[in-house]
């Protein structure tokens, strides 16, 4: 609620409340794991994008099924940032919590803005609560919540009360008290409930007692704050001024799926996902399991390697193949990928990245198997590497990874994180014809008498080999791992012919930074003090970071990379107009030393390696060090 | 189109110099894969070979049909996912007994219980010939090699019975200078319908030469060997007169005409019993106490995983129309702005 | 030194908060191996829990002892590792159907080939946990779950006939939910010498949630239930009357008094056998058509990996004293510069 | 013979062959696989060691075990040089080749030196033979072999006859043909034959027939020489001025085998190696197999995941682990090698890299996996990567990663590769007592009423925690792969400790440093135009190069990296000396960019990926051109 208009409008509220307008406010729903914070989160963020906010998601859930109830590692949250006009973080501190126990608010408080809302569940603030989330008093009691505007409710049995009329048991009853809340802040916020209760219906279909005991919890939240006047004010956040279209909400995996499908459609090639479940990467599977009528296959193998594997196979055979993962399956992985790469086979790798290294933070994001998808195979391995900026880009990045795979016959490693697989935002839908055309003929039969096929001949401008897939008459030949030979592509242990095809294969990714658009420099693309430098999921807080910086007058650029390799033809220019660049990144600095490498210019790191994303304020504050110093 | 009609050995030959030693057991088995396909009445376009990497693994390279030489233990991965996509494909897999049993052996149980339409052919020699010689997981024990100078201490795995316990829905066993029997032997791995496990005996004349000799030598070979055949009982032995009957829930070999054992004790072979407890319990016959069991030990009719994985999708499509991406595009809550 | 002529119950619980859903099956589970492991006369400190990854694979947090929660699929190969080094520890392994038998079954089965002295429990709850439900390679088939939303269709393995085609020297089933059983059955694996697979049917309350009530009902119970002793005829329901009889190779469901049978027709249980054809046959009885076996389904005498590697190095060093550096270093032609 | 010094000497001699003496010569041995080429280039290597010339050997094999006899890709070659005094490499062009048949004469003739001798086996240019070696004419009869002095010998007929008493087959006499060839390369150079003749009555003991058919043979080529005079001159090397010492013979596993198990005697820890075949490693296996005395337990596992767990179950357990592999094996191990990191236990991996990517070239060298080994995993996991730089130096760099595993309870990567797996040099055997002392206690036992024991409690110089092996009474605790809390090692999913973590882990690796020696610089170490650095097996051929550049006068300098991870403290002082830095690696230029990376200093990439080791010459051309640019 920083950036707030306000306006007062006392007109015509039944009590003093007063209606304030505000440009954006970050809210976070905080509970236990069984509390269903992540569907009260999504509920909140889906009414406001109807609405015509814009909107960025941030939800955080503990590797644990489901940790004993009460404790600090069961505790599941989920913040959501809405506004009247284009953001592109969650928000850095909540302007309203939402605590429904001791372990909640104890998690949870620390991030909250000075002044900011908190709502509290007083009921569940016994003494094995508390306990549970080590507290030693009740800080309901003390002055810990000193400087909030603390809003202290009986959730549980507002709850109760408000569905004793209907036949179910208190437990049934219990499970309502986040609909309970949902409406006290659809109430605050002047939200319509009609989205949610629409969506209520629909999903408890056939156990209407549930429907109802859930949408009259609602209502009543709604309503107690109606007539309670627990809040003096109510808020009110015009619709966003986006880019006309139809629009939907959509996290980065559910982005990646549908872009992989419209890859599929596009490329004429049936999509084939071999995968094997890891967190976060695993909704992926799930998704694309769904789309049957699309023709998709999905292949859960018995590990990763088997996965990519089958994912192989079936590009040998003419599929559009895709392995999806994160970091340990990515590790896994890492023999076949490059099988793809000598028998150049297109095919994309989906690392979803979570906190490293080993099992590390399943459930965390990070952006720490960078060096890993550039650098982790035996020998000489060059492949293309695409880190998609926000949850819709994943959408346009899959498309890329496809098009780059499949026009140069080459693995791609498409590079997500937890913070985009599961964070969402509004995405304005594409019409199908303007996506990119993505069909590239097989290999044909040769004429009766032409006996010149060969599967490591060329093009001339992409240096792809023919896709020769079985099946086809006259193109029978054999490809594997072992070194083969320039053009016939048999098996060759020659010195030179090795160094010649070491070259090839690397040549060959290099050639698509030709293709690549030209980078784009926001501030002054002619060059200056500093320069701000990203990639992947860190685009919207240092967005929002130079933002404000710009606001405050500090004459700092940026540029974002979505393609790691090839690096784009035009950085090492662009960065050699700056006297200082900063990097933030999500791990000790990885993309930094390859720039530097690369390019010999000094790349200062910014590093976060928290398991969450960076906040606007902390990118703001490295930016104002830089320039002074 | 097809050339089907007129294929013969030649065809299936490739232009690359085979490069196993001289006097390998691998040659007799690349002679007899040749000879099988040209029969099955199948455009040689269609044939996929996929392996694993060994000496055996080699085989893509000497056949003139599409090949894929993989890397180590993963050839039934690969060949899954080209069989799931792509069942119009013969897919056969060449490994070896390191290559599917040690590395790969947790894709061999998953395809096997999967029932993934591909024919494996295990050529066995109980050695890792193309890493020189260490002991593998079918060595006996007491198997002296470069890295077990004192003789292996573990016992090596029964693979039929592995393959069986897996689930395997067809398996059977063969040898490589069995050359009528191999090829016969292909030939029903080739007509089954899911998953075809073929374990064949192979030797490797440079770093376990002979290890099948106690059955493949020309004294033992008639009394070592037990030839299965459905429908028939289980006789044996130069003279046919010595046989397998059922003793409890084990077997025992008998001499017909001994003890009042007729012809009619005997076993008569089931290849196709549904359930695989007879096929185990052969499996489990092994020298000295039994005679080598060769052949069809299990060939049960199962669907195939790849004609079920597209059965969802063909039936999906078949009821809800092949999917429009403008819908899927929109799917869900949308709102418009104009 | 050593603890154990006092050791509890308690002494094996942890500090840590136990972070399984309400409900788990595994509770009951980590409440025997804590009732048993006091009785074994074994000092607390021998004990070491090697896990991999899934809800089942938190196990050693809520032990006492030594414990390692390694990565997904691979205890089997940590604890070998552990175990032949050392074999004078405890190793037990707490493993999850998907971590067992997915991608780690190559090292589940080596490791019982090899017979490792090391105790696998399985924990199959038929699903994944951990990663929210996908279907597992126990999963029936027809499962639906997140990555099978028309159900899965590939056959699942009977993770008892693969560790037994394996050639597990100790293979024994559980639930749960019947702790005296269970207790029971940890009692004799932990007594056996070489490698001791045990499956425990294990409810997963959230993801796949009764998907054993059918025999652990309490309606179903009595009659869904074959408890295996050894040296017992094999009889199970409500009145003890119905029984199991061999029938050619298979076995038969039969009523004691009905056609004739007599309990003398029941097939008496051999968990000792010396090979694994009759426990094999068990393993493959399944429900409907039989009750489901639990208990010791095979326990055979055979020397553990572990031993007979350090006996390899004791007899070396017996025979030629322990090694000089000295003389390693100068071994082999040398020459000396002055 | 490039430096020779020639005297004549046609005093005693019989007929008027004359006597030379020559400083260094390179003899390359190739033939069919079946030929025994490795052998008899062992046995003459070996007979020169004794004889107390400093020599360096470079064997070359096929992939295929045998692949089909008299073909180009069946040829086998084992090349030496042999000096008296201390070289580095095993020569650039030899002088001396022996063709065994025309597929070896095919393959080998490009790389003789002008006027070098060459011995062919006449019998075995026959036309199928010459088919097979793609010959379209017969060399022996055109020009081809202009400008070489060419001895044809009937080598075949020759062995038989002088074989003929004796009661053995053809194939059996043809089978010594090597040897005969050998008796007359000892000849040429003067040599004894003593040791050869020991060595086959040792090996065929059993069989005294063969040795005596093999030992007749050598004394006919001998006298076959001796008699004929076929050579006109004689060559002598004199034996090299090495340090006072015992030697021997070694290839860089051998040395590396030996390195670990006096590490294992050093440290008091049983050896555990586990480990899955796979060349160039798999001798390192079938070495430490045979010491069972020693108390070494070895382990073939059933792929390369289960031997490096096994290895992680045997250090948890407080042995000391090992596992060995290639390229593609360390692919494979990447996920377990992090859950040692994680758990911080001792570990060492040794990976002999071969060509790649993928199967690659699998009996060929290459140090290609450099980036692999220091990121080829998720997350952030810095390790240290050490590169022995000789196939001695594979003795000590052994001890010194055994050194780093145990002092710092980390995961050590050891960075060989087939040219040093193979390749052997003389070694000066050292005293037992000088080596390392690698003794490090296990925890203990704590007093009765002493709670505090904490498995992540940290060492303050080393940053090791405690090696707490099971067994121990009062210890037990879990340790596993997910974040742990800082000093209780409890799981922990919070933010700020993840982030110490990651840094702790990665200072107790980066503070390796201040325990490494100062580097050396050759040349002048107060800098200068060009600084030549190189890491691992290049040392030999860099050193050659160097020496040969001073020799010319030119003013070049050289350092040698032999951890590459940390880097030495003194590294970057060092670059920024010099005004050009060149660095040859046999790779696309993967060292090179870290040191860009991480200095901002150009360094210029000498790369060849030809699966073979550079040649001096190759080293001083890229110098002079560098100092003359
Ligand atoms: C990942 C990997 N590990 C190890 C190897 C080395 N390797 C190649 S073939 C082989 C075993 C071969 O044995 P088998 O499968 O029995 O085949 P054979 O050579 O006996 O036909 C091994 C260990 C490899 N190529 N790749
Ligand atoms: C290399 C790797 N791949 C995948 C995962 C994700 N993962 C964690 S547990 C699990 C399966 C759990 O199932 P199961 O073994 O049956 O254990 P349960 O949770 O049911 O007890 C998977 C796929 C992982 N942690 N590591
Ligand atoms: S090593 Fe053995 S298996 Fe390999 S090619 Fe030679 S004989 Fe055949
Ligand atoms: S998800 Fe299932 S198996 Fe995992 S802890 Fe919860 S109930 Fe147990
Ligand atoms: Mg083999
Ligand atoms: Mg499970």
């Amino acid at each position: 609620m920083s950036t707030t208009a306000s306006t007062q409008d006392s007109g015509g509220a039944r009590t003093e409340v007063q209606r304030e307008q505000l440009s954006d406010v970050v809210v976070r729903f905080a509970g236990d794991s069984g509390d269903g914070m992540q569907l009260t989160g999504s509920q909140f963020s889906n009414t406001s994008a109807l609405f015509g906010n814009d909107l960025s998601t941030l939800p955080d859930f503990p590797a644990e099924i489901r940790a004993p109830a009460g404790t600090l590692p069961g505790v599941s949250a989920f913040q959501v940032r809405i506004a009247d006009y284009d953001i592109h973080t969650p928000g850095d501190a909540p302007d309203v919590l939402i605590a429904m126990n001791p372990a909640a608010l104890k998690t949870n408080l620390g991030e909250l803005r000075k002044d900011g809302i908190l709502i509290v569940n007083t009921n569940d603030f016994n003494k094995r609560n508390l306990i549970k989330a080590k507290y030693e008093a009740n800080p309901l009691e003390d002055d810990s919540l000193e400087g909030y505007r603390v809003i202290e409710v009986e959730l549980q049995r507002l709850t109760r009360q408000s569905l004793e009329e209907l036949e179910i048991d208190n437990r049934s009853r219990d499970r309502c008290k986040n609909l309970f809340a949902l409406g006290m802040v659809y109430w605050v916020f002047s939200r319509s409930l009609d989205p949610t209760i629409a969506w209520l219906e629909k999903k408890f279909a056939k156990k209407p007692v549930i429907a109802e005991a859930n949408i009259k919890a609602l209502k009543a939240g709604y309503n107690y704050c109606d007539i309670t006047g627990v809040f003096q004010t109510r808020y009110e956040i015009q619709p966003a001024k986006l880019e006309p279209g139809t629009y939907r909400s959509i996290n980065g995996n559910s982005a990646f799926s549908l872009g992989m499908v419209a890859a599929s459609r596009r490329s004429g090639l049936p999509l084939f996902l071999g995968s094997y479940p890891i967190t976060p990467a695993s909704t992926i599977l799930h998704e694309l399991a769904r789309y049957k009528q699309f023709g998709v296959t999905t292949f859960q193998a018995e590990d990763e390697i088997a996965a990519v594997c089958a994912a192989i196979g079936a590009s040998y055979g003419g599929s559009l193949a895709l392995t999806t993962t994160s970091g340990p399956g990515l590790a896994l992985k890492s023999e076949a990928i490059n099988l793809a790469l000598i028998t150049e086979l297109p095919l994309v790798i989906c690392n979803v990245q979570r906190g490293g290294p080993s099992t590390g933070l399943p459930t965390k994001t990070e952006q720490a198997d960078l060096l890993q998808a550039l650098y982790g195979r035996n020998g000489e391995s060059s492949l293309p590497v695409i880190a998609p900026a926000t949850p819709a880009d994943c959408f346009d990045a899959a498309l890329e990874a496809c098009r780059m795979a499949i026009e140069h016959m080459v693995p791609v490693i498409f590079l997500s994180d937890g913070y985009l697989a599961n964070g969402s935002e509004p995405w304005r839908v594409p019409e199908v014809e303007d996506l990119p055309d993505l069909r590239r003929a097989f290999a044909e039969r040769p004429a009766e008498d032409d006996d010149s096929f060969m599967p490591y001949r060329r093009d001339e401008k992409t240096l792809a080999r023919p896709w020769a897939v079985p099946g086809t008459p006259g193109l029978e030949h054999r490809i594997g791992g072992l070194e083969k030979e320039d053009v016939t592509g048999s098996v060759s242990y020659d010195p030179e012919n090795h160094e010649r095809m070491v070259h090839l294969r690397a040549e060959k990714v290099a050639r698509i930074a030709d293709s690549l658009p030209p980078l784009e420099v926001t501030g002054s693309p002619e060059g200056g003090p500093l320069l701000v430098i990203g990639w992947g999921s860190t685009l919207g807080a240092i967005t929002g970071a130079v933002n404000l910086a710009h606001a405050e007058g500090l004459p700092v650029s940026r540029v974002h990379l979505r393609h790691i390799n090839p690096l784009p033809n035009d950085l090492g220019e662009i960065l050699a107009r700056f006297d200082k660049v900063l990097l933030p990144e999500m791990n000790s600095g990885q993309l930094a030393s390859v720039l530097r490498g690369r390019y010999l210019k000094d790349i200062v790191t910014l590093s976060k390696v928290q398991g969450r994303p960076f906040s606007r304020g902390e990118i703001l504050a490295a930016i104002r060090q830089h320039l002074e110093s | 189109m097809s050339e089907q009609a007129t294929l013969t050995r030649k065809d299936f030959q490739s232009d690359q110099d085979v490069r196993w030693c001289p006097g390998c057991g691998d040659y007799a088995i690349l002679k007899a894969v040749q000879s099988v396909f040209p029969e099955l009445g199948i455009p040689r376009e269609k044939f996929v070979i996929v392996s694993g990497i060994g000496c055996s693994s080699r085989f893509p390279y000497y056949m003139d049909t599409y090949g894929f030489h993989t890397i180590h233990g993963r050839a039934p991965a690969v060949a899954t996912g080209l069989k799931v996509s792509r069942p119009d494909l013969e897919v056969w897999v060449v490994t070896g007994d390191g290559d599917a049993l040690s590395i790969g052996g947790n894709h061999l149980i998953h395809t096997l219980r999967r029932n993934v339409g591909v024919k494996i052919l295990l050529f066995n020699n109980r050695i890792y010939g193309l890493t020189k010689g260490q002991y593998s997981p079918t060595s006996e024990i007491g198997k002296k090699t470069g890295s077990t100078p004192l003789g292996s201490v573990d016992a090596p795995f029964n693979p039929l019975a592995l393959a069986l316990g897996a689930g395997a829905s067809f398996v059977a066993r063969s040898v490589d200078i069995y050359q009528k029997h191999l090829v016969e032997t292909l030939r029903q791995a080739a007509a089954h319908k899911g998953s075809a496990f073929v374990e064949i005996y192979q030797n490797c004349n440079i770093f376990n030469d002979a290890a099948f000799a106690y059955m493949t030598g020309k004294a033992e070979r008639a009394d070592a060997n037990l030839y299965l055949e459905h429908g028939k009982p289980l006789t044996f032995g130069a003279d046919g007169d010595r046989g397998i009957r059922l003793s409890g829930v084990g077997l025992e070999v008998v001499r017909v005409g001994e003890n009042g054992v007729t012809e009619d004790d005997l076993l008569v072979w089931d290849a196709h019993a549904p359930n695989a407890a007879l096929a185990s319990l052969l499996a489990h016959a092994t020298p000295p106490a039994f005679p080598t069991p060769v052949g069809l030990f299990r060939a049960a009719a199962q669907p195939s995983f790849e004609s079920q994985v597209v059965g969802q999708i063909e039936s999906t499509i078949e009821k809800q129309g092949s999917g429009s991406l403008e819908s899927l595009l929109r799917a869900g809550e949308t709102w418009t702005v104009d």
